[in-house]
């Protein structure tokens, strides 16, 4: 896929500009190939699409292109879903709907946002720990970084969940800016403080998962779910490493962010909306409600809890990614 | 001599920088054991000569051969080391690593892979240095040394190589008259193992001293070679500026000046800088040159450096034409009227990256334009006029400072502290590096300055500078011993600043012609 | 080799022709700016457009500011790496002191009317800038590494303030400069315009601005002749410090919130323009309008990757060989060794 | 500041007094570590166990290399940015060339066979410094800049080859030196104490190694007294290279796998550990044992804030303020102003 298209498009399709937030996290790489496969496969007329490296700054510029070069609906995951409401309003003017996958924008227009629901996966994560741990015990939570929004969301209905439903639990939160040196580095600190630690929520396997593993193996704290120390570990993203770790034992549960519907249904909106089509709240025909927003719409999609019962379900993306 | 061949043969050498042409087809031969004098004005192509025969710089052209053999390669210093050793003009002391270490170099061990013995390499810094009387800690950090002591730490450490050959490129520019003494008395023992030496100062005395064969450049060009007896000062002085010499004496002597009267300029009275002068007063007056001498360690410098506002000195006044100035402020003493050349234009002198008419109006910005502007075409007018009063050999006033030879940057210097029509100027070691001719004309310069009813200070252990003053104050452990009046001869001075002054010398005219 | 090198060719050259390239020097980015336009045309029609141009010229203010702010403190022989939080701390901090204490999604603490918050971010940036001065001037610390220091405690603060979230409901005063257009282009390149105008003109033809680069040159020369070294300094790091928050309110109004993470990272790329664009990082040398070209450059490299599609996995790896490229172009262009 | 200045250089003290002063200099960091480790004890009983002192010792090795690295370059009187993308891209670079180039979720082209990872790796960091060298000695390109490009394609790269992803499969030989315990003590502090001890061995009593200070101090002079300042200096950049991707190797068998983001943002750390350990950023000075508590401080910081439990919003900030106060306490506990 060349820059220098023509302005006729191929098959009389409109042109779509997608940017991708970054190419570094296993989750958006996934994210990527769903992308790349399936526009392919549907025969979708896609400007070259670009990399915004999680900084808002490259984001509106790529965007920039796109308006310049032709688009007709515009797919983009805005990390920061603040310092993108101009950018929404210029699109806006020029008429180019806007599918916002994983981010919620917190001004201006966008057509859909297509997204699990972050508070869902806090809650989710809360309810499965409370319950293995029997509404007692520690758990370290490894959060993301402070300013992202879905790692917010993901801290606040966690606490807001533990609080109210497990006040047995001591929740101790760790900042990691998801980095997994971070997370590994002050989670065996806690172990130190905490031996009795006996549950981990980690808020981003991508990011966490092999530190975390690596370093309860080293202190043999990786025992069998039942044996005594075992130490409860809900994830949260669904890839496939997770499920490994799942099916080896090493984990619990991880709650599976859909990277496959993710990059479906963002093209299908954008398809539609270049198409002028137009989506009212309420069930949808694949298992989720869209909901309207102040500023738009918004696609709720599925995010199953995994855990070892339903880990080899063949409909998780995280069993069907890759090769 | 078995071996006849000259320690060193060059011929046919031309080096050159960018536009400029710093050696045309240059030569130079120093048979063994000869003593020989390279002397040149500034910018003459001396040290670039220098860097050339130790190996620092590849030569444009020219073939170079030593005793007989053709020159290492460039990159192997040391087997260039092996055949000449060197006392740069430019201080290769590194300030952070210690006197010992500074003079054993790249030589701690002989292997590679052999642990270095500091117990051992600082007994064997502290004999080097005691053959040179040097007291210093082999174990301090060689930046805490002062400009003297770092000089004899440079030339012990290149006579102690071994080399046949030795290069000194003004060696003595850094070192007062004991720290010479010493030094030829040294260069003398190893002349008398047969050891040659290149030695270049812009002292003819020391080169009639020292040396037996002279080699004059003019213009980057080789002008003569001939025996220093054959060559009286005339006749050199002739081969390096191209010029008849006129007169025997300066314009600016001293000598038959009548004192002048009047009212004081500059007051000092009491001035104290706690562990380097104490109690200092001095007074001189309009038209006057005032000298202050004094060796490495009397604080004459300091106390120089004080009056510029360089230091906040603990107690006494300075006092400009009946005005007091606060201490402690540069620009207090600017606006009062004093002009300082400072010690070390490497240090405090010059700013290297930027043009030669950028530094020379440094201080004078206020006065390039209005409302706080500087305008390009008057910083250029007015530096294209000290270019040509000081006669500074520049391609233009737009020439990087660091690109002119060590004696025209001084002049910029100079021209920096002349910029103000200061009242007072204070000048410490002002021709420091500076070629014969270049001095005349920058002490001729501030005898203008007082001429023109403003006075001078000058701040010296260099006999030369001091013969300019109408009086000279001499200086010795912080403390003013001794004053002359013009006629005073070199070795009364020379005692007065070792301290070994008798009080009633002070004040006695001791008028003999020179 | 042997040392006895043959004669090749003594032509003298005329004099006048170092102080000519000297000059040059500022100019060395004029070359690569032009490789890319040239790129930038070849590789798709949008790029010439005026929308386009005038879309990186406003992509580029932000971060020129910053670059315009490093450019004095580096000639003047200092460092500043807490620009990148200024940034971002200085609007919310502003925010903090304006907004009411209720009712918004960020709250404040309402001790000042709306419309101070300009002025109040400014004073921000003036006062994180005096303290770093402070710390570096009074106490004697490393410059390098009290701001970096301060480049995390500062982004630490816009956290703990914030509370990690973009503030949205920014007053519309604060964001106008940042979102208006004047004749048709957008404010804030008039503005940067301006600003990189009058710092140009400083550093050229006023006494203060020489003053820095004596002071970057050579401070002890410079104190020597009567510059008043520490005072100028101090003033330049505040300077600098309000640059960097007037580059935050033209960021919220372009972006339309503060957001948390707002100049994060950008520390690497205000010293590569500054590099390149021909600012020493041992002070005394470099121009301003050198800076300016350091910014396009690196702008326009991403502009014109994203028009030729570069694929997202090699565009990082893209951005550094040009980087690089881009620094032997100027080399060579200017003849003159960097150190 | 007042410009009265002390007078430097004029009287040799009556020798030994201010040796001893700078020879202390390498020890001012003590003072904060003694402070820290009481705040550590105060706050919590775990602190001082072997535990938590190994954990932390554990976590500080492959930021101690990276610090071993870059003091020994800034030694010599250069900067590397470039080592903590050299930390990614090196393991990622010899996965490539000995992972099979099927099966596995990330494939490779199998060109070696799996016991040559380690040392291909080692192969790729030594690489990666010549290359810096080629740049920054041959074609004299400013280093700060060259690295800082190196910095950006690296990461590029490494993005590229592994597309992304996290590499897991690693065989066991490449993660054991990270993971393994030698007598109760994880084998990287083992090697990591080592590596120390030889850098300040070689340092203190190696003729190459005192060849460093006198680069960094003055490389003119150097020259002059026979040193071959670029070859040495192109040395100590490709070691500088090497100790990277062998902090790479340490990373890849602590963490499990080879992330991504590998050392990503680490160059501050790296930076402000050296500089706050005394080694001086103009070259010519510092030890590596300062840089050692250089790296423990920063390390230690952490883990106290973690033991105290400060909330995270206010994690960050904390830090900056301690990075801050530590320069304060060791520029004061050494006397020496810091330039
Ligand atoms: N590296 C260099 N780059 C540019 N010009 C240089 C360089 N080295 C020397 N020059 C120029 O070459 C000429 C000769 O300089 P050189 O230092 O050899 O003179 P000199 O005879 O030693 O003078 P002085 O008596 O002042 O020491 C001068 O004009 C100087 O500016
Ligand atoms: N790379 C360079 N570019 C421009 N000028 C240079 C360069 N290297 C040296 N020079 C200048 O060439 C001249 C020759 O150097 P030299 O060793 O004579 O130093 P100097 O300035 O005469 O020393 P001093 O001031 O101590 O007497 C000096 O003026 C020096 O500043
Ligand atoms: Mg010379
Ligand atoms: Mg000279």
């Amino acid at each position: 896929n060349r820059g220098s298209s023509s302005d006729t498009a191929a098959g009389g399709k409109p042109k779509l500009g997608i940017d991708l937030p970054r190419a570094d996290t296993d989750f958006w790489n996934s994210y990527a190939q769903y992308i790349k496969s399936d526009a392919s496969s549907q025969g979708l007329n896609t400007l070259p699409v670009s990399n915004s490296q999680n900084d808002i700054t490259k984001l509106v510029s790529n965007v920039q292109v796109f308006e310049n070069t032709g688009a007709k609906a515009v797919v983009m995951a805005p990390q920061d879903t603040g310092a993108i409401a101009s950018t929404l309003d210029t699109l806006a003017s020029k008429k180019i709907p806007v599918i916002s996958v994983d981010t919620r924008p917190d001004k201006g227009q966008v057509y859909m946002v297509v997204r699990a629901d972050n508070k869902a996966y806090g809650t989710k994560a809360c309810e499965f720990l409370g319950k293995q741990l029997g509404g007692k015990g520690k758990v370290a939570e490894l959060q993301g970084d402070l300013t992202s929004i879905n790692g917010r969301d993901r801290s606040e209905a966690f606490a807001a969940c533990m609080k109210s439903e497990f006040p047995g639990i001591q929740v101790i939160e760790l900042a990691t800016n998801w980095d997994g040196a971070v997370a590994s580095s002050k989670l065996q600190t806690t172990l130190a403080q905490n031996p009795d630690l006996n549950g981990i929520y980690m808020q981003a396997g991508g990011a966490f998962l092999q530190s975390t593993l690596a370093l309860l193996q080293q202190k043999s704290l990786l025992k069998p779910a039942g044996q005594p120390g075992h130490i409860t570990i809900v994830s949260n993203d669904g890839i496939p490493q997770e499920f490994d770790a799942i099916r080896q034992g090493q984990i619990d549960a991880t709650v599976s962010q859909p990277a496959d519907l993710y990059a479906k249904y963002a093209l299908f909106y954008a398809e539609a909306a270049a198409e002028g089509k137009t989506f009212q709240a309420g069930p949808t025909d694949h298992n989720s409600t869209i909901i309207s927003l102040p500023n738009g719409l918004e696609d709720q999609l599925p995010a199953p809890l995994v855990t070892k019962d339903n880990v080899d379900d063949k409909s998780l993306w995280g069993n069907n990614v890759g090769h | 001599m078995a071996d006849p061949s000259p320690v060193v043969e060059a011929d046919g050498i031309s080096k050159r920088f960018g536009a400029t042409v710093a050696l045309r087809d240059a030569r130079i031969t120093v048979a063994p054991g000869e003593s020989h004098a390279l002397v040149g004005r500034n910018g003459a192509g001396k040290s670039t000569l220098v860097s050339i025969l130790t190996g620092l710089q590849q030569p444009d052209t020219g073939t170079l051969r030593f005793n007989g053999e053709p020159a290492p390669a460039p990159g192997d210093i040391d087997a260039w080391r092996a055949r000449v050793a060197c006392v740069y003009q430019r201080s290769t002391i590194i300030p952070a690593l210690s006197v010992a270490e500074n003079l054993f170099l790249n030589r701690h061990t002989n292997g590679g892979l052999r642990p270095i013995r500091w117990r051992e390499l600082r007994s064997r810094a502290a004999d080097l240095l005691a053959e040179y009387g040097v007291d210093v800690d082999p174990a301090a950090r060689a930046g805490q040394l002062t400009v003297e002591q770092r000089q004899f730490v440079e030339i012990a450490r290149a006579l102690s190589f071994g080399a046949r050959f030795i290069i000194l490129d003004e060696p003595t520019a850094k070192l007062d008259a004991r720290g010479i003494e010493r030094l030829f008395a040294k260069l003398r023992e190893l002349q008398g193992q047969g050891v040659a030496f290149l030695f270049i100062s812009h002292h003819l005395q020391e080169v009639y001293e020292l040396c037996d064969t002279v080699t004059v450049y003019r213009d980057a060009r080789h002008i003569l070679t001939a025996p220093v007896v054959e060559l009286d000062q005339h006749a050199m002085v002739e081969a390096m500026t191209g010029e008849q010499s006129k007169g025997t004496e300066p314009a600016w002597s001293a000598g038959e000046r009548s004192a002048p009267v009047g009212e004081p300029l500059l007051e000092v009275a009491d001035l104290g800088l706690p562990g380097v002068y104490e109690s200092c007063s001095l007074a001189a007056r309009a038209g006057e040159v005032l000298g202050l001498a004094g060796s490495a360690a009397s604080g004459n410098i300091q106390f120089g450096e004080t009056l510029a506002g360089l230091h906040r000195p603990r107690s006494g006044t300075v006092t400009v034409a009946g005005r007091a100035v606060r201490t402690g402020r540069v620009p207090a003493s600017l606006a009062a009227g004093i002009g300082f050349v400072p010690e070390d234009r490497h240090i405090q002198g010059l700013i290297p990256q930027r043009s030669v008419a950028e530094n020379a109006t440094l201080t004078v910005t206020d006065q390039l334009g209005p409302f706080g502007t500087v305008l390009p075409s008057r910083t250029r007018v007015f530096a294209e006029r000290m270019i040509t009063d000081l006669d500074i050999k520049t391609p233009g006033p737009a020439t990087e400072v660091s690109a002119l030879s060590g004696g025209n940057q001084q002049k910029v210097v100079i021209a920096r502290a002349l910029a103000t029509e200061p009242q007072v100027l204070v000048a410490v070691k002002p021709t420091n590096g500076v070629d014969i001719k270049s001095k005349e004309s920058l002490l001729g310069t501030v005898r203008q300055v007082a001429d023109s009813g403003r006075t001078a200070l000058i701040v010296s252990d260099e006999l030369d500078d001091l013969r300019v003053c109408d009086r000279v104050l001499a200086m010795f452990h912080g403390r003013i011993v001794a004053e002359f009046t013009h006629g005073w001869t070199d070795e009364q001075l020379v005692s007065a600043m070792e301290g070994m002054t008798g009080t009633t010398e002070t004040k006695e005219d001791h008028v003999t012609d020179h | 080799m042997s040392p006895t090198t043959e004669l090749s060719g003594t032509v003298p050259a005329p004099t006048g022709r170092r102080i000519d390239l000297a000059r040059f020097r500022d100019l060395s980015l004029v070359p690569v700016l032009l490789v890319l336009g040239v790129i930038g045309f070849a590789v798709s029609p949008a790029f010439l457009t005026t929308d386009n141009l005038l879309g990186v010229g406003q992509q580029a203010t932000e971060l020129s500011l910053l670059v315009l702010a490093e450019a004095l403190i580096l000639i003047a022989g200092r460092m500043d790496l807490s620009l990148e939080s200024t940034i971002g701390v200085a609007p919310v901090i502003a925010m903090w002191l304006v907004l009411p204490d209720h009712g918004g999604r960020f709250n404040g603490i309402g001790l000042f009317p709306t419309w101070t918050a300009i002025p109040l971010c400014l004073a921000v940036g003036a006062l994180i800038g005096a303290f770093n001065g402070f710390l570096i001037l009074k106490l004697r610390l490393n410059g390098f590494i009290v701001t970096l220091g301060g480049l995390t405690m500062l982004r630490g603060l816009q956290v703990a303030i914030s509370q990690g979230q973009s503030i949205v409901n920014v007053p519309t005063s604060f964001g106008y400069l940042g979102s208006a257009s004047w004749l048709g282009v957008p404010a804030a390149i008039w503005i940067c315009a301006l600003l990189f105008l009058l710092g140009g003109c400083a550093l050229a033809w006023l006494r203060h601005g020489r003053a820095l680069y004596a002071i970057g040159g050579n401070a002890e020369a410079a104190r020597a002749a009567g510059i008043r070294v520490d005072r100028i300094t101090w003033v330049v790091l505040i300077i600098g410090g309000t640059l960097a928050a007037f580059a935050g309110v033209l960021y919220t109004g372009h972006y339309g919130s503060i957001s948390a993470g707002q100049g994060n990272g950008w520390i690497f790329q205000v010293f590569a323009a500054t590099v390149i664009g021909g600012v020493s990082l041992n002070g005394g040398r470099g121009t301003i309008f050198g800076a300016l070209t350091g910014v396009l450059t690196l702008q326009l490299v991403v502009n014109v990757m994203t028009l030729a599609g570069v694929p997202p996995l090699w565009n990082q790896f893209l951005n550094g060989v040009i980087i690089i490229v881009a620094l032997i172009i100027s080399r060579f262009a200017s003849g003159e060794k960097q150190e």
